[in-house]
């Protein structure tokens, strides 16, 4: 295998950033996140980052057409730019995971949106892998996740401790560790074993269990003590819902689309008044439902990749771990 | 039955195209019916009856309207004033410019319906969504069987599409319109009572594998079912449309889900049978 | 989102339109006025004939009790220069006692605003009675001349 | 022991009949992670905890309780018992459809890195709790465990006086660097006790009261907007900033207008004093006019 000791990683994105619009998992003052590289910047290749990388390709705003009026008259242009080749940097197979059900979403049933497209099709992807959980809220291996290795990538480090093992998972990526051949030296490598996650849910056969679930009072149970607030769906990595909106300064403006969430009250509330999911009960149930049920019948996966930034950050420990396992000890008649 | 259609739009599904409305018909005193087409004077897309369209006025908002009905070179959308971009429909006038993107969801089972009697229920502003299909069964006559109109207002004055009520459909052979109104006025001679009342006493049949298309209010439709049901109609030949809110109208955004169906991509048209299989969440 | 306040237009592009020849800029303040009282001031400002600068923008409102701190900052946002909240002297309130909430209210917004970095003076409020014309056009003026001198706001501003 | 003591008596309120429901405090994920919990039946009673990491405020889901037929308990510490004050002077609950047990706090602990080290007496006090003034419920109905003595907090403003010396372009481009990072979650507004309108402004469809873009000038307008919401309502028990997951130092703001209403308008510590009202809900005909 090519491997690449740590202490050359900032050499060689030096390089990289040469080429592409480097993303990279960054730790400053706020939230880590992925943001553009910067030469000695902080750079942060421990861990999971607080904020998932959905934003590089589905921003949280994005702009989609301007328009203008003139009286009754109007005309509007959109506003898709192709954006410059960038690579995703340290991506980890949780988050790599999410990015593939982002895709079922944004590319299939028959439309594919061309604004998430446009930036998928021209982002790099390099995932590291974790040799256990990053975090104690980590449960990706639960949700059929390899913590150390991603294969729906181009290129793929193994944490090796002092180095990286890199492997090719595309004809981009033998190219790529053709062109930066330099940095790597070929070794054999012996992966270290994967250390035990301290929460394992049980996911086995739940999909089918809540179909038969929708009217259970389970739900008005877990329900109760969310705040309906959205930092369990604008941190998750796969929550892909959005509005779109207008923004008009005279006769000038634009329509954009922004992230939303299931958990607001307004987010299904029809002009007429009318709300099919008027309060909270309504509003986790399908939460849950869609990560676990819904999502599982349309596309074939769960839509939760264990990442265990919900229940790191939810206000009240709303912990999906534990309603699957509330879920599995329901006794249905 | 689900048939999804391409949206046609020159760069995302997302983006619409530039319309403008070339006739408003005022139907009651809070529905209008508004006729649109492209600056060119060409139909902007052409949907199969049931479908949708999402109508915009560019510097107030979008909203997913069925669209009741096409000419050749327009579509046709019959919108109550309920909020903030309705009112603004309503406030336009002819020559303004909007924006439509579509056709959106699976319309009406033109397949399934074929050949068949057709039964329509529409109550209030419901016939809007139904006409499309009404229209399109008249325009191809011999494709179906007999076909009936039972429609319901509040009152006189609140009954709409008057020209294809009153004159227009009961002209058609093998159509029967029945009209009925909550409460009558002085110069009211049709049947005055609930629309489930006026089923039951009508009767229509079953029988032949009758097809019932039902649109209306929420309280409406459910008294309907109950009659419908105590005719013998089968719960495969129901079919009804749905409404929730939505704003993508491609299955992405994620707001008009019941259980994994998305109304805007599934939907809006569910028989019966569909609907009991789904969550009770709309 | 970046916070590159040089990255604004400057406002001479602003409200300057592309065939006229630039114009010097003009500060433009969004006055919220009391119907019963301020606005009648700024009403007999002008049949009075009194000069003041054509900055002001005015919104009548029922009361000054009614400006709510959302329209101070959305004011901001969309461009203005400077916020003025006027309206009946205490003790005068057709509603009786609109305007004593409405001094509390603005006391504190205004504090809060220079904590986040706005400078004060862009922010006032002033009592001024359906009599007091010459009030109103000092106030203009003042305000006009204060924010002249400080030059256009660039806090806040929407750049969208 | 108190958690032995608090499922005692929230057995005995449930058995007895005299209450409905009991808002308390079960173990969570971790050893370190307690969550808020409602117990209906007495069985249930042996769910509940209290130990170093019930931070949550458990006044704000007395909102959900409003129509209820019956009491609700709820455990309350020294800045929960003040949020339900402020809710009673708001109307928003009456006080004789709760039954307060209140509970004397020494301070809540931050959670540890780690799962496996169960060393809490090392673990720092959450920010929130360290310059808590009222360790001890100021309204209860009964009170568990003595009280305990309040802490030297020394100056609580010392942050907001040192922001309010910076140069004004400082201070812009620290709080626009600060919203910035907002995802507008809204997490802050939902955990807020004072937060308690039944449609929030925010949410209200069409009056575009909020642009939905994620920008530093929308961003503020919401900040800046929720400040002034709870001003004068704010019993300073930090939950915005403790759940704020991009860990934005909110309590700078809240704490910023109760210096000022303090220096304006008298002292006043909202939740206190059930016969108090709140500054911005009153006025004095000789209240100042500086820039009037």
């Amino acid at each position: 295998m090519k491997t690449v000791v740590k202490s050359k990683i900032s050499a060689l994105l030096d390089e990289i950033a040469k080429e592409f619009n480097l993303l990279v998992p960054t730790a400053g003052d706020g939230a880590s996140k992925f943001a553009p590289y910067t030469s000695g910047g902080q750079v942060s290749l421990d861990g999971r980052t607080l904020l998932p990388p959905k934003d590089v390709f589905f921003p949280q705003t994005e702009k989609m057409y301007k328009f203008s009026t003139d009286g009754m008259a109007g005309s509007l242009e959109t506003l898709l730019e192709a954006p410059k080749h960038q690579m995703l940097f340290g991506v980890r197979p949780c988050d790599v995971k999410s990015i593939h059900e982002l895709d079922h979403v944004f590319l299939t049933k028959g439309f594919v949106d061309e604004f998430y497209q446009s930036k998928r099709d021209r982002t790099f992807l390099v995932s590291i892998g974790c040799n256990g959980p990053a975090e104690p809220t980590c449960f990706c291996q639960s949700m059929g996740v390899n913590p150390q290795e991603s294969d729906a990538v181009d290129v793929h480090l193994f944490d090796l401790g002092s180095e990286y093992g890199a492997v090719a998972k595309s004809e981009n990526g033998e190219a790529f560790l053709q062109k930066y051949a330099s940095f790597f030296n070929e070794a054999e490598v012996q992966l270290p074993a994967i250390s035990e996650f301290a929460l394992k849910p049980d996911v086995e056969g739940i999909t089918e269990k809540l179909q038969q679930m929708f009217d259970h009072p389970l739900w008005e149970e877990v329900s109760r003590k969310c705040l309906g607030c959205g930092a369990c769906t604008y941190l998750c990595p796969t929550c892909h819902c959005f509005d779109i909106s207008g923004r008009v300064a005279g006769n000038q403006g634009f329509k954009f689309r922004c992230w939303d969430s299931c958990m607001f009250s307004e987010y299904t509330r029809m002009a007429g008044g009318h709300n099919p999911r008027p309060s909270k009960k309504e509003r986790v149930r399908n939460r849950f439902l869609h990560k676990l049920q819904y999502f599982p019948e349309r596309y074939g996966d769960l839509l939760c990749t264990g990442c265990g930034r919900c229940l790191s950050k939810c206000p009240v420990n709303m912990d999906i771990t534990n309603i699957i396992k509330q879920i599995r000890e329901v006794e249905l008649a | 039955m689900t048939q999804v259609l391409r949206a046609e739009n020159p760069v995302s599904p997302l983006v619409p195209v530039v319309g403008k409305i070339i006739k408003i018909v005022a139907e009651k005193i809070d529905v209008k019916t508004f006729h649109v087409s492209t600056p060119e004077g060409e139909k902007p897309f052409t949907p199969a009856p049931g479908q949708l369209g999402m109508l915009s006025i560019l510097n107030v908002g979008e909203g997913m309207f069925s669209i009741t009905t096409q000419g050749p070179n327009h579509l046709e959308f019959s919108i109550k004033k309920t909020g903030v971009l309705t009112d603004a429909l309503h406030e336009a006038e002819v020559g303004q410019t909007v924006a439509v993107r579509g056709p959106y969801g699976n319309g009406f089972p033109l397949d399934f319906c074929k050949g068949k009697d057709i039964l329509f229920i529409g109550g209030g502003i419901g016939l809007a969504p139904v006409r499309s299909l009404i229209n399109y069964a008249v325009e191809n006559r011999g494709a179906f069987g007999n076909l009936q109109v039972i429609y319901g207002s509040r009152s006189p004055a609140d009954l709409v599409f008057k020209e294809d009520i009153l004159e227009n459909w009961p002209k058609v052979p093998g159509m029967k319109v029945d009209l009925t109104v909550d409460r009558g006025d002085d110069e009211w001679k049709g049947n005055v009572g609930f629309v489930p009342a006026f089923i039951e006493q009508l009767a229509p049949s079953p029988d032949g594998d009758k097809v019932c298309v039902l649109c209306g209010p929420p309280i409406m439709i459910k008294f309907c079912l109950q009659s419908l049901a105590k005719l013998g109609f089968k719960d495969e030949n129901i079919i009804t449309t749905l409404e929730m809110r939505m704003k993508c109208g491609v299955g992405k955004c994620g707001r008009c889900n019941i259980g994994s169906c998305f109304v805007c991509l599934d939907g809006p048209v569910f028989t019966l049978a569909q609907l009991q299989k789904m969550p009770p969440e709309y | 989102m970046s916070l590159n306040t040089e990255a604004l237009p400057k406002s001479q592009e602003v409200t300057a339109s592309p065939e006229a020849a630039p114009q010097p800029w003009e500060p433009r303040i969004v006055g919220f006025a009391c119907n019963w009282c301020t606005y009648a001031g700024a009403d007999l400002a002008g049949l009075s004939r009194l000069q003041y600068p054509p900055s002001i923008r005015l919104i009548r409102v029922p009361c000054s009790g009614r400006v709510n701190p959302q329209f101070v900052i959305r004011a901001f946002q969309r461009g203005a220069d400077g916020v003025l909240v006027a309206g009946c002297h205490p003790g005068d309130c057709h509603y009786s006692t609109g305007n004593y909430f409405t001094r509390r209210r603005f006391l504190l917004m205004q504090r809060l605003l220079e904590y986040m970095g706005m400078d004060p003076r862009r922010f006032q409020a002033r009592w001024i009675s359906g009599s007091e014309g010459p009030k109103f056009q000092q106030t203009v003026t003042q305000m006009t001349e204060d924010i002249k001198a400080l030059g256009p706001n660039r806090k806040m501003r929407d750049v969208e | 022991m108190i958690t032995e003591k608090i499922r005692a008596a929230a057995k005995e309120l449930l058995e007895k009949g005299e209450v409905e429901t009991v808002i308390g405090w079960e173990r969570g994920t971790f050893w370190y992670n307690s969550t808020p919990v409602f117990i209906s039946k007495p069985e249930q009673a042996d769910r509940l905890v209290f130990d170093d990491f019930c931070a949550n405020n458990l006044a704000k889901y007395l909102l959900d309780y409003r129509n209820a037929d019956g009491k609700i308990a709820v455990f309350v510490k020294g800045c929960d018992a003040r949020a339900i004050t402020r809710l009673i002077q708001d109307n928003q609950v009456k006080r004789e459809k709760v039954y307060l047990i209140g509970i004397p706090c020494t301070g809540m602990k931050e959670a540890p890195k780690t799962v496996s080290s169960q060393d809490v007496a090392g673990l720092p006090l959450l920010a929130k709790c360290q310059s808590c003034a009222t360790p001890n419920p100021v309204i209860y109905d009964i009170l568990l465990g003595d009280p305990v003595p309040q802490k030297e907090v020394g100056n609580r403003f010392a942050g907001v006086e040192a922001l309010e010396a910076k140069g004004a372009d400082e201070k812009y481009e620290h709080w626009g660097k600060l919203f910035s990072e907002c995802i507008r979650c809204y997490a802050c507004r939902n955990v807020c006790p004072a937060c308690n309108c039944r449609e929030c402004a925010f949410d209200a469809n069409g009056l575009n009261w909020l642009g939905k873009q994620n920008n530093l000038q929308e961003n503020q307008m919401f900040n800046m907007t929720r400040a002034m919401h709870v001003a004068g309502r704010c019993i300073e028990c930090g939950e915005c900033e403790r759940v704020c997951p991009m860990g934005l130092p909110l309590m700078d703001i809240n704490r910023k207008i109760i210096k000022d209403l303090n220096e304006l308008f008298g002292s006043y510590d909202a939740g206190l004093n059930l016969e108090d009202r709140p500054p911005l809900g009153q006025y004095k005909l000789d209240d100042p006019e500086k820039f009037m």
